[in-house]
């Protein structure tokens, strides 16, 4: 759209292109995801149907009423716009407003063409007590059932933090509690940043792997352990609209049996003799097979070759026994993030790495999330939220084998030995003997 | 108050417990029916059963509990349920406030003034007088000996609660008065022990409140407000009028969903799995080369088949959390998370419920403490 | 003090009185308890020495200056005193103001008796940057500072949220981390009403035990079970200064063996051959005996009768252990709380719970408290906190044998067992099928 | 940035971790001795060594670990250590302000005027150019393609950060300028994706910040204010500028304390203890009456003695909970809870440690969307 969106921001487009998936607020606050397609026409139930076509080119963010399947641009809401909307359902729950038109009797009136303002009209008039409201009240309610009935939508921008949010409302489960500041914090605690290499366990839908890609940009190297015989598919991914140069450079995929070391996969055979080949198509699949095979042992070798920056876990397997494969992979002061909706599945862990030397400083730390409405004279905390955005353990992998990195020839390895059993206790930050490494 | 009674008489008033999200008061009178989607029942089936009973459905096909009446059940079995949420809150204001045996409380509900109309007047977050919470749980606190004075602006709500007040013995415990307390005050002076206030601009009524609470011992307020900004304008209320010790809280309960699981498998699990599907296909590949080559058959048809099947790839499922079960060549491997073992415990994993109440309302404490004395003996006045 | 202090709350008096054992805030925060003995000189360290008679007889919650071992008293403060003293520790600890004087220097110039005032005058003449200050910073700092070293302390009424406060933030441990807000809500789930009856499993110092005196105002009975061989001692209670008669009516105390109904106490005989009775000192003894054993017979007895109104639970033991002894004396309908620091225990014990159809409705709660700074201008939630406030597992009490309650032919004791087993799902809040107590 | 090599080389930055509470960073500089309670080093002892080593120390008493540094655990590693509480706030602003590669982004520390005196200048609360730990988050997330312009009032303050982000490599990346922003605003106009203001008065920078921003994408801010007065203010600026989606978050971090222990023994073995004081009481009882019995001294001290003995009642301890251990006759029975088997399985259990950060400050977070376009051809405008 604009010529001066600069070069950096290839990680995802700044409008939309046909082929994306784009988030839509609806004027009751729900967000869908829909593909836009070139040419094709888009439907938001209730909400009204529209030309694909309008949208793509446009800049994330806009908000649009539809009329007559093409879209009208409107400004950005005020908070004054929001102050007469937003509490809606307040308003309709606190039984004194008590809806005159059933919902199916609107839905037949929508069907039957009427505008949302008669609509509206009707349902005021029908209004038991509305008499009894004042005129300030009127207005409002008014006001509120217009944006209820409203054909507009707003389109979201796919920030990790917008696409993150969409798929933790429509279904923890699928991201395992995984919040968005669970995500924010995994991310800075891992230290991901354009360059760095990193291998991921991700069984939450790949929020995970959005996340390091989109803070990747494009560079580096990420190798994710997958659970199933065919490259993991991420459906989170798909929301993101990651262009083409921001994940393939970057992103390999394993599988559990793949990743395991004493473990040659068994394969078809890619070398076969010229002379048993009997066709073209033949010969394009072999070669096929021979580059994924490729590609295959390079991702092996690239993790059994190991030095990466960080291991982030997010599994339904035990967090313990994944690390017991991977750790070896893992750079000395390298940091290892695993979440887990359960803080007990992170306590077991951290009882374990304190006793292992090698891992530094585990902790397991719990998200805090609050959200408030900031409407003039009525600020105060949302009155629902989200019940938990997870837990968190952090630890960083050292070489503890001290004795090899002793200069001098004072050591004594028994007094060290009775050292390195003192920091387990050390680490432990309910202990306050900060003396507790001296031995 | 309600039944102390062991069981049930005619006359009492009952709390049908269906489900945890199904909970009602019921009035018990011989020769009505209670029916329910848990089947039909006498009343008269309740008299002379004990509180706490689970009854069957006459039709045999369903059941329910039976229980005795208590203000938490209460606040359960009243129309908008979240309000079990403010347990937390109406348990830490009886705290606060310092209300136990004999205690003289007031408490006000809604007042509508001209300047109160730029607040919400918080109907879905009160819990004054008007939905009883906060009435029946001091009434069981403060006993026969206690007093309540509740105010309540709507006269209609008024005379609902009053009636309510009675029905649950309540009357000599309780006095309710129909009033706009912001602009009338209260009818006592010197007495009270506490007040509490849920209204929308208890900045009104705080002079109110110092007039009612008596002054020759500590007394103690609470205002109940869901905005920052109401809690502004009644803190800097509370310190003109000569209130000391204002402080503020906010209080929820987070309630733990706690499920029974196998425990998480170890990676090694999978592990297996997929090198068993692995193995799996190759010897199945294997086995259509070797049948392909036994063949006589010309070239052609079949000859394509076979090397299509060397060629076979696994299928990607279209989104692997949704297609969990692999379908490799005849062979069904089973990839989700099992216990390796049969013998594999089961535990029990808690986290907070996925949907919470965030907030309720803002309580701002304050203390009036009991006036200096104008003479005393040991000690000397220093204002 | 005032004779309209009416008789209802003789729970604890209004006033102080000799052998209180009373709580004192101190200038910086602190909160002390202090034996109050008649004709007896208090000391509270910096701050000062007095005389104990001075606060006999005053109301609770005044606040003193110490001149010359003689109490003046102080208006109660107001905001405006609290804005100018409250964030001492805030302004020293932010690195700006770097205290010129160590501690040992104004211990030394305070022992030599140089007033307060002149310890301030001397820190700000010494004060690195405080030239750099503005005027009003100045006054400030000098106001706080006053605060900091002044000889004021404010008694504190023992009320229950007072008491809690003060043995919680002392030491969570010793109160089990049971909060004010996880006290509150457990006495409020369980009932307590004066003229109510109870059994309580009181781990946390008799901080329970304590709340639910308070509450019964002298009305109704109490049974402790204890795990010692002699009474317990409930050390809060003494914190809590009960009139005699709050507890004496209504507090007894058996311990794991005495509560036993299957056990015979070994006790030694009472009723003693008068000719065997060789001294007025033995007869004396024995009857005392003979009094105490009544007394254990009569409230096992009591408990053994049961029918009590709830069962209240904060033990180092594990949970579903006691209620497997004590649930047989809890009335139908009566409320089972239990508390713990721990989810995990809960979880536990819910799960066991939701299959035994006599426990309706088992849940499981953690609690959740914020306090505010509200000083003008400067809202904020307080910058550190408790971590936790324990959990809270409530339960209900039912007979289950709905056969025994069938008022008809038409029941079938199959379909009822289908039934029976179903509701031990429909009772998991995570359930939403609300038909699954219809067989 | 700090070095990515795998070993350590002179002239690196490292991380000195003594223990969690008391991690340092250090330039190593051969030749020069790092001196700790827990030991002397030599930095020519860690050339040569792998980043992330455990290192003895010369006289083989204690060792440390040598980290490579990160924006966390330099966060860590400042003076006040409280700070590693805002990873919590650094990283949810980085992901809602959507800073990623290559990203243009404004940050803004204190800045006096008169009107913000009245205000706290959170000192303690920065997360700012002052501490720097946002500017490395900052110059990590965004990278080489990335720019941070970074504002600072205090001119020692920006003398030193300007410093630090040379030593640490970061000159490319960070612009630092020392200037009053509230006052004169920012350098850049129509640039930056995002900015980010810990100031006591951020409404006066608001105006300043729309300046600075891209009008052809959606941009966004962050006022980082601790007290709930600044936030109401800032709202009302950002919302008469022509922000839109403004909202408010607050995030912290809750560590957690785990502990393995014994589980909780079942109160039958507690029950078997008392039992067994009763026993070995009423044991002893009868021992020393027969004792008695059997002695024909004289009526008098012995007598009396037995006498007492079987009048004998259990001491109570003076406080249950310090004295776990009665003294029951001759013989001691331990009371405390104990495990009935050796073979009782220890269990992990958390919760949350005693004392957390119950706040740092609030997040005002608004949007600015691109301008409407003057003409469109399929699109409308409707103002």
């Amino acid at each position: 759209m604009n010529a001066t969106a600069s070069s950096q921001f290839q990680t995802r487009a700044p409008t939309i292109k046909s082929g994306n998936t784009v988030l839509l607020r609806l004027p009751n606050g729900d967000t869908k995801a829909l593909k836009i397609d070139q040419n094709a026409t888009v439907s938001l139930g209730r909400v009204g149907v529209f030309y694909a076509n309008d949208l793509i080119g446009e800049p994330f963010g806009r908000t649009y009423d539809i009329v007559d399947k093409k879209l009208k641009l409107l400004p950005p809401r005020t908070l004054a716009d929001i102050e007469d909307t937003d509490a809606t359902n307040e308003l309709i729950n606190d039984g004194e407003f008590v809806q005159p038109l059933t919902g199916d009797e609107i839905q037949a009136l929508k069907q039957s063409g009427t505008h949302a303002s008669d609509i509206i009209k009707m349902q005021i008039e029908q209004h038991a007590n509305y008499s009894l409201k004042t005129e300030y009240s009127k207005e409002k309610y008014k006001k509120r059932k217009e944006a209820k009935y409203s054909k507009t939508f707003t389109t979201v921008e796919p920030t990790l933090f917008n696409v993150c949010e969409y798929w933790f409302n429509k279904d923890p489960d699928r991201v395992r509690d995984i919040r968005i500041d669970a995500l924010s914090q995994i991310l800075n605690m891992a230290n991901i940043r354009p360059g760095g290499r990193y291998i991921a366990v991700d069984d939450a839908s790949g929020l995970i792997v959005s996340g390091i890609l989109d803070r990747m940009g494009g560079s580096g190297r990420l190798i994710t352990i997958g659970n199933a015989d065919s490259p993991p598919a991420y459906p989170i991914m798909v929301t993101m609209n990651f262009n083409e140069e921001t994940v393939s450079p970057v992103l390999s995929s394993l599988n559990w049996a793949t990743a395991d070391e004493s473990h040659t996969p068994l394969v078809p055979p890619v070398d076969v003799p010229s002379d048993q080949i009997k066709s073209d198509r033949q010969k394009s699949r072999l070669n096929k097979r021979k580059f994924a095979l490729d590609a295959l042992n390079n991702t092996r070798e690239e993790l059994f070759a190991g030095n990466f920056d960080s291991l982030i876990i997010a599994s339904e397997y035990e967090p313990y026994s994944i690390l017991e494969r991977l750790i070896p992979y893992v750079s000395f002061s390298g940091s290892i993030v695993i979440s887990s909706p359960y803080a007990q599945i992170l306590a077991d862990v951290q009882t374990k790495l304190r006793a292992l030397p090698q891992y530094l400083g585990p902790s397991v730390t719990e998200v805090w999330l609050r959200r408030y409405q900031v409407l003039p004279g009525r600020t105060h905390p949302t009155m629902t939220t989200s019940g938990g955005g997870g837990f968190i353990l952090h630890a960083i992998k050292v070489n503890d084998d001290a004795s090899a990195n002793a200069m001098t020839n004072f050591r004594r390895p028994k007094a060290n030995g009775g050292a390195t059993k003192q920091i387990v206790v050390a680490e432990d930050e309910t202990m306050e003997d900060a003396e507790s490494n001296t031995s | 108050m309600w039944s102390t009674a062991r069981d049930i008489a005619d006359g009492d008033t009952v709390i049908i417990w269906l489900t945890r999200d199904l909970v009602q008061p019921l009035l018990v009178t011989a020769g009505k029916e209670f029916n329910s989607k848990f089947g039909t029942y006498r009343h008269s089936d309740f008299i002379g059963l004990a509180f706490g009973s689970k009854v069957g459905s006459r039709t045999g096909k369903g059941f329910i509990h039976v229980l005795r009446p208590t203000p938490e059940l209460w606040t359960l079995a009243l129309p908008h349920r979240t309000q079990i949420l403010y347990i937390a809150d109406i348990s830490l204001i009886v705290s606060y406030l310092d209300i136990r045996a004999g205690s003289k409380v007031i408490e006000a509900g809604p007042c509508a003034s001209v300047e109160s109309s730029s607040f919400p007047t918080t109907t879905k977050h009160r819990v004054g007088t008007g939905s009883g919470s906060f009435s029946h749980s001091v009434a069981r606190t403060i006993g026969p000996s206690g007093r309540l004075w509740s105010y309540e602006f709507h006269e209609a709500r008024a005379k609902k609660a009053s009636d309510e007040f009675s029905r649950h013995g309540l009357a000599e415990i309780i006095t309710l008065t129909h009033q706009n307390v912001c602009k009338d005050g209260f009818n006592v002076t010197d007495e009270a022990d506490s007040v509490f206030l849920d209204l929308p601009a208890p900045w009104d009524a705080v002079p109110h409140a110092k007039q009612a609470l008596r002054k020759d011992r500590t007394t103690r307020i609470c205002c109940f407000s869901p905005c920052m900004e109401q809690v502004l304008r009644t803190v800097s209320a509370l310190n003109e009028t000569g209130f000391s010790d204002i402080t503020m809280y906010e209080t929820l309960v987070r309630l733990q969903d706690v499920s029974q699981i196998p425990a998480p498998p170890p990676v090694s699990e999978i592990t297996e799995k997929l090198k068993k599907v692995e193995a799996v296909r190759e010897d199945k590949r294997q086995r259509q080369i070797a049948a392909g080559q036994r063949s006589h058959e010309p070239h052609g048809e079949k000859r394509k088949r076979t090397e299509d099947l060397t060629d076979e790839e696994p299928t990607p499922p279209e989104d692997p959390n949704s297609g969990k079960r692999l379908k490799v060549a005849a062979v069904e491997v089973d990839m989700s998370p099992t216990p390796t073992m049969s013998v594999t415990p089961k535990v029990s994993l808690s986290k907070v419920v996925p949907e919470v109440r965030g907030h309720t309302s803002y309580l701002t404490f304050a203390t009036l403490f009991p006036s200096l004395p104008t003479n005393a003996s040991n000690i000397q006045i220093d204002s």
